[in-house]
């Protein structure tokens, strides 16, 4: 057996690397090959313009990727994202702005409406949870029956008009930078890290890939089953919380059905990223990549030029395509 | 201590639909014994035990634990107060490290800035104490995917154990381990008794119970039998009490005579270089023979390639005189071989499925009508002929097999292979965790069809059942056939040799 | 088929030109590709870009893209385009009220704007000088429905079928918060009253734009009120048409029995409704002529000029109105497609 | 073992009859409910109508619920449902129709386009089946692939614009009927049927099961796993493609975005129904059963005149809670 061990480690070999960088290669070689293909796509300025354009994203893949992992799914993550976003911005208007929603609202500090609506996020992924680990309704369904639930709340709350005039103030903190590095990339950098943290350094992250690897066995080792997945999703909610604010100081305005669909686009993002939709499988590393690849090809399309229709078609084929080439799961059998 | 008994189920009653699985059970555990719990399939002993950890609530009955009476709402609670349970089926997180898996619900924290943060070095440090202390060869940080069957199951044990407790409830815990490791684990547990703890002891492997017992009560039909000092019993008392009369053999006569040759395999080496190489072996019509070895002696992985699940770099399988190529189980059915895996949980039963519907499954094409028409009457008839004969303890053939005990989801996957009628059948430990009365029968449905002249390979940790059952013997070490003996002339000693032959 | 003569347009006249000309760039950011107006709007501008390459010998590149729906895709997409340093924009906002952010990044990158069909804020217009709006007025569309409903209802006096004097309509919305939507319900019926007319409002809902939903409310509302029902009022063709399906179930538009249903868009098989007697009328949005201004106005901005010389009516120094045109059965040959 | 069979019979329990039929009981209940509050709604006339506007939602739950049946799903339903609508749609319009699609197009037969879209739906499927199951892609992600595939193409194919003037006796085939047993829900009848022997009585249905029960000892029991899928998902996308022709026929017309999450209200529905979103258990009866659910909901907000957001805020609340009172999950433990 030892014999064994040190054949393996000493020769490289291709396939392994191959197998467990897949994903990475995939991201770089569609960068190289859409800059191959038009290179104004690899100038600095357009790099760090798709990283602007991931950041959100990352911050929604990240909330439920965690989900995914415990082998939940929320689709709710893009209402809720559209509902908060309009939360946050109809607290940040300017006052002068002529359609305001609260005309007699005072002048709030920015982090006020921010943490209040990572509290709103915060409090439907609790119910989110709840009803998941108490009534035992199946996510899928859960929080399908929230995503409709949260979209009649969002359009009632707005009247279905579109809220703008923000302050700022509130949109500066999307378009601002500190030393080159946009504030919004530096946010979702800091929520990676700290997601990272979360899954791999305590308790509640072990506890997470123990229920998504084997529910029962979470159980019956003690693990509060019931509570952990209340965890998940209120983090989840909270963090799709803050990306609804973001989301809404990048656009500088809000409306009723912004986030749409974005659940479908962080799931696959993740999924694309090695989480394993049957569970305890994901890595922070892997969705940030599962992120970056979408938008690298948002962003390549556009700068290519590709008709509209035509885009998604090569969109579709891509996320095949993606997963296909990541062979881990061919090595798993036999 | 105080108190006569450390823990206490007084009249314990638990039903589920169609079935009452415990009626008024008594069990009185003593500090520091070893309490078999003993009975057949389906007599209620997981049931029990699950009432026990928090995993059922029982309907009646109390639980009184140091004197006190407890009632736990779920397993936290169970372990919280001192009791620990190595379960039946087993439960690993497959993608997680051996000491995750070990340290689950229960991980050591340090703080970090208030933080508290696991301590993944006192984690990986203890889980190494405690796989040296028990003798377990295997790094804390593994993937548990890697392991086999019973690294897993020792792994389970190492659990139960490191978690301090007064009570431990074993759930045959050796129905995948190989007579060594039973021994280690004996060891194990002579020690844990020493310390004072207690703990209840399921198996249905008699020799053991006898070994390693103080006392043992025993269940039938779900109801309690009685406890006795295990000094005071045989193994046939032992059976006429679980079974309600005498059982005089343990095996049955046999009156195959192995024919010519049907299938023949030929230097057969896996893909996989840390597995089998260069197996050879013939197997004759209406044959039987066993594999025998130590775990991870590969047997498993032999037969799942022959069987078209494994991939193999060399080899060929001749049957009948033929070659044939075996891609998939497919290719296997069509050749006439089945083949009942060694965990059944995984690759065995289909638990929300019917006790019909998990029998039928591999003998559809023979209750076809009009091209694509099943003919549930004919099938039906026929299942329930095998049901029948094999005993299995069900409400009704539409029950879903997962609210079957173990010991009977076992011998409905039995059913379903019996009712394919193949030529070759290939069991993985077929009598696991098969209580001794149907194991008598499941012998007995082996040599009848030895007699029909079907072919029979068995692998089998179980050393009496392999001496028993075999014409001939084959023994593998680390992955090569180490020796093949006539089943007449083999000797547990003669076995052991060969199983260790290759081993440094 | 139309999709792939994307920028189909610059390449082909680039190559049949001398090369002398420069080439332009324009970034079309469509609120919804699948739009049905919106898809028309795109390929007129694609056809009218490529006629003026044709004729200027510059190279008119176009480059669509769909923001979905979703302002904040529209908002990536723009910010694609100006890192790649297009020469105009034309934009077609997805949320009308978000406009600020992106004018604003096109005043730091000093590329100059044409927003079209949806008009931004006028504070957030008059925010840099290089920035026009060509389109129709929204509030328009759904004028023009109320007043092709309230000359029917005056022409057909057994129209008020209790004859209390009242028109009692349902109403078939687009999708919530569309501004489309929320101007067609609003405007029509205002056009309804200021024609003198009081109405009654049995039911309003959304059938988000589709024919399916059309019908399945419809029939519903059917199911509520019957007879009770005197008009149909829809946000746009397609639910106009889903809603006749359903009047047809119901026996409508056989022996006698008839219901006035308004739709907006002119869609081909709409004008063909109107034909057989079953629409009574729809409004045009004219795809053509807002792609001809917005073609117009970029290429002069693209080229440094004055655009209140490429066009004829600027008002206000930055907008082309390009009027709504009603379609009735008496002016249906106009239209023919 | 006769004994407890027989005391079980004997005895008539509320709560075994309860949880046996929580989900007629919930369809009942609403109706009723809704009946009380308006009488319009219990009209002969109106339950026909939902039975009409039902029979297309069943026959793509059917298809939706054999593949979550074997623990798949499919989100590319509604994008098929739509592009086979137009496809079907432009084959079938009047010679006269000013604006039809392909103008020298010789008069067929209503059955042929029927046919050819089905078809359509079929290979489709077929592709979705064999991705799932050669290249090991999860379902969730290979059909997110294929649904924005199949949108770009029906984008391409219609270019966006309304297909219209539909031959009366396509749109017949929807509005007619037979001994006042309207048309199109003979014809799901009809495909109910097929569907319940399909899983009921035949070696496919029982592998479907089989692979939804326990994937690896299907394997090993020696069923075909990917022909299994494949035929699964075939035989979805071949319904789905009779779905779009009947809703093309029912509208009179067909658009792009004709389908648009419909696979998601068909998974509520299945999932209502009793289908178990992790395998192995569905019963046809349950879905149409979850699909009438829906479209009683449906059509009954409209008729109490809620108004559209409200109507989304029961909705979601309807969806959680029949699932909430479907009570056999909480029998099966404890
Ligand atoms: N969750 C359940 N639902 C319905 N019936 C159950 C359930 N769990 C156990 N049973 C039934 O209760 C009886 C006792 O089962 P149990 O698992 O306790 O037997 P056991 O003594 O452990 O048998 P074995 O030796 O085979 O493991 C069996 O008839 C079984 O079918
Ligand atoms: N010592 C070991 N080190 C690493 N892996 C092992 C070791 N022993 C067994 N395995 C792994 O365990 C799995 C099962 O081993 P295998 O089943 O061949 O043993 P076996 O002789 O069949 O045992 P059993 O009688 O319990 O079935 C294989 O995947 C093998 O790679
Ligand atoms: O967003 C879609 C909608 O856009 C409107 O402008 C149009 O009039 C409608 O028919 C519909 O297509
Ligand atoms: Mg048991
Ligand atoms: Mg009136």
């Amino acid at each position: 057996m030892t014999d064994a061990v040190l054949k393996k480690e000493k020769s490289f070999s291709l396939r392994e690397f191959m197998n467990k960088n897949a994903i990475y290669l995939v991201l770089l070689g569609l960068t190289l090959g859409i800059g191959l293909l038009d290179n104004n796509f690899l100038s600095l300025a357009n790099l760090r313009n798709v990283l602007i354009i991931a950041s959100v994203r990352v911050i929604i893949a990240l909330g439920e990727g965690g989900i995914l992992i415990t082998r939940g799914v929320d689709l709710s993550a893009g209402r809720v994202v559209g509902l908060t976003a309009c939360v946050a911005a109809s607290l940040l208007q300017r006052p002068d702005y002529a359609y305001k929603m609260f005309k007699a609202l005072p002048h709030l500090p920015v982090f006020v409406p921010i943490l209040l609506v990572i509290l709103l996020g915060l409090i439907i992924g609790i119910i989110n949870g709840s009803i998941t680990a108490y009534l035992r309704i199946p996510p899928f369904i859960a929080t399908l029956g929230m995503t409709v639930i949260v979209y009649g709340a969002v359009s009632i709350y707005t009247n279905a008009q579109p809220i703008g005039g923000l302050r700022d103030d509130f949109t500066n903190l999307a378009s601002g930078s500190i030393f080159f590095i946009p504030n919004i990339v530096l946010i979702a950098a800091i929520v990676a890290l700290l997601v990272w943290f979360m899954l791999n350094k305590t308790r509640l992250g072990k506890y997470i890939y123990a229920i998504g690897g084997n529910p029962n066995a979470a159980e019956v080792s003690g693990v509060d089953v019931k509570r952990t997945l209340i965890m998940v999703y209120g983090i989840a909610g909270a963090l799709y919380g803050l990306a609804g604010a973001l989301l809404a100081a990048r656009t500088g305005g809000a409306t009723n059905n912004y986030g749409l669909m974005y659940e479908l686009d962080a799931i696959a993002a993740a999924t694309i990223g090695g989480v394993s939709t049957s569970g305890g499988i994901g890595k922070v590393s892997g969705i940030i990549t599962g992120v970056l690849i979408f938008e690298v090809l948002n962003n390549g399309l556009v700068i290519l030029g590709l008709s509209a229709y035509w885009q998604q078609i090569v969109k579709g084929i891509v996320i095949i395509a993606a997963i296909a080439f990541d062979i881990r799961k061919y090595l798993a059998k036999k | 201590m105080a108190q006569e008994y450390v823990l206490e189920m007084r009249n314990i009653s638990k039903s589920f639909p169609g079935v009452k699985a415990l009626d008024n059970v008594t069990l009185k555990i003593r500090p520091g014994t070893v309490h078999a719990l003993m009975g057949e399939n389906g007599a209620g002993k997981s049931t029990l035990m699950k009432c026990l950890f928090g995993i059922y609530v029982p309907d009646a009955g109390e639980v009184i634990l140091e004197g006190k009476k407890v009632q736990f709402r779920n397993p936290r609670e169970a372990l919280d107060h001192g009791i620990s349970m190595i379960h039946q089926e087993l439960n690993p997180v497959p993608y997680r490290s051996v000491m995750e898996n070990i340290w689950l619900g229960r991980f050591p924290v340090r703080q970090i800035m208030g933080v508290k943060v696991v301590d993944h070095k006192k984690m990986y440090n203890d889980t190494k104490a405690l796989m040296e202390e028990l003798k377990i060869d295997i790094k804390p940080d593994t993937l548990v995917a890697k392991l086999s069957v019973s690294q897993i199951q020792m792994i389970e044990i190492a659990k139960a154990i490191s978690c301090k407790a007064k009570v431990i409830v074993m759930d045959e815990p050796t129905s995948s381990l190989t007579e060594n490791e039973v021994k280690h684990l004996f060891e194990i547990i002579n020690n844990l008794r020493k310390q004072g703890i207690a703990i209840i002891y399921i198996s249905h492997k008699m020799e053991e119970i006898l070994e390693i017992s103080d006392e043992v009560t025993i269940m039938r039909d779900g109801q309690y039998v009685g406890t006795w000092p295990a000094s005071q019993l045989s193994i046939d008392m032992i059976i006429s009490k679980m079974v309600g009369r005498d059982l005089t053999n343990r095996f049955p006569i046999r009156q195959n005579t192995p024919g010519d040759v049907i299938m023949r395999v030929e230097d057969f080496t896996a893909a996989d270089p840390k597995s089998f190489k260069n197996v050879t072996f013939e197997l004759r019509r209406g044959e039987i023979l066993g594999i025998g070895g130590l775990v991870g002696a590969q047997r498993t992985e032999l037969v799942e390639a022959i069987f078209g699940l494994r991939s193999i770099s060399s080899g060929k399988i001749f049957i009948s005189g033929k070659e044939v190529k075996i891609r998939n189980p497919i290719d296997a059915k069509r050749h006439g071989i089945a083949l009942l895996t060694e965990d059944r949980r995984n690759t065995g039963i289909f638990p929300v499925l019917s006790v019909e519907d998990n029998a039928l499954i591999s003998s559809i094409d023979n209750y076809i009508d009009y091209k694509f028409v099943l003919n549930q009457r004919r099938a039906i008839n026929d299942i329930r002929s095998f049901i029948d004969r094999l005993q299995v303890k069900t409400p009704s053939l539409k029950t879903a097999i997962q609210f079957l005990s173990g010991g009977n989801q076992q011998k409905v996957i039995f059913a379903r292979w019996l009712l394919n009628n193949p030529d070759i059948l290939i069991f993985d430990e077929p009598t696991r965790g098969i209580d001794v009365g149907a194991k008598y029968e499941i012998y007995k449905i082996i040599a009848d069809l030895a007699k029909q002249g079907k072919s029979i390979i068995m692998i089998s940790s179980e050393m009496p059942e392999l001496l028993g059952m075999s014409d001939r013997i084959m023994v593998m070490c680390a992955g090569r056939v180490s020796g093949i003996v006539d089943g007449r002339e083999a000797t547990q000693e003669l076995i052991m040799k060969y199983a260790t032959q290759f081993v440094a | 088929s139309g999709g792939q003569n994307n920028q189909g347009s610059g390449a082909s006249s680039g190559s049949t030109k001398t090369s002398s000309g420069k080439e332009i760039k324009i970034g079309v950011a469509l609120y919804k590709a699948d739009d049905t107006f919106i898809s028309n709007v795109r390929d007129n501008i694609e056809k009218t870009a490529q006629e003026k390459s044709k004729a200027t010998g510059d190279r008119i590149t176009i480059n669509a893209v769909d923001g979905q729906g979703q302002q904040a895709t529209q908002n990536d997409q723009i910010d694609t385009f100006i890192t790649q340093g297009y020469n105009v924009l034309a934009v077609n906002m997805v949320d009308r009220t978000s406009a600020s952010v992106i004018i604003q990044k096109a005043k730091q990158a000093g590329i100059p704007v044409v927003f079209f069909n949806r008009e931004p804020l006028k504070e957030d217009m008059s925010k840099w000088d290089k920035v026009y709006y060509v389109g129709a007025k929204a509030e328009e569309s759904g004028k023009l429905q109320g007043q092709i409903l309230a000359d029917y209802w005056k022409k057909h006096p057994e129209a008020d079928k209790n004859k209390d004097g009242k028109l009692e309509y349902v109403m078939l919305e687009g999708e919530p918060g569309h501004q489309d939507a929320i101007l067609r319900t609003k405007y029509s019926i205002q056009a309804l009253e200021d024609a003198g007319i009081k109405t009654v409002k049995l039911a309003s809902d959304t059938a988000n734009w589709q024919r399916a939903q059309g019908q399945e409310k419809m029939a519903a509302w059917l199911s509520a009120f019957g007879d009770k029902i005197e008009a149909v009022l829809a946000n746009n063709d397609d639910m106009a048409l889903g809603a006749i399906e359903a009047l047809k179930a119901a026996g409508y538009f056989q022996g006698g029995k008839y219901m006035p249903v308004v739709g907006v868009d002119a869609t081909a098989p709409a004008l063909d409704a109107i034909k057989a007697g079953q629409l009574l009328g729809t409004v045009l949005n004219d795809a053509k002529g807002q792609a001809q201004a917005i073609v117009d106005v970029a290429y002069a901005l693209a080229k440094g000029e004055d655009p209140s010389k490429a066009v004829k009516n600027l008002s206000d120094g930055k907008y082309v109105w390009v009027p709504y045109r009603p379609v009735t059965k008496d002016n249906l040959s106009e239209f023919a497609k």
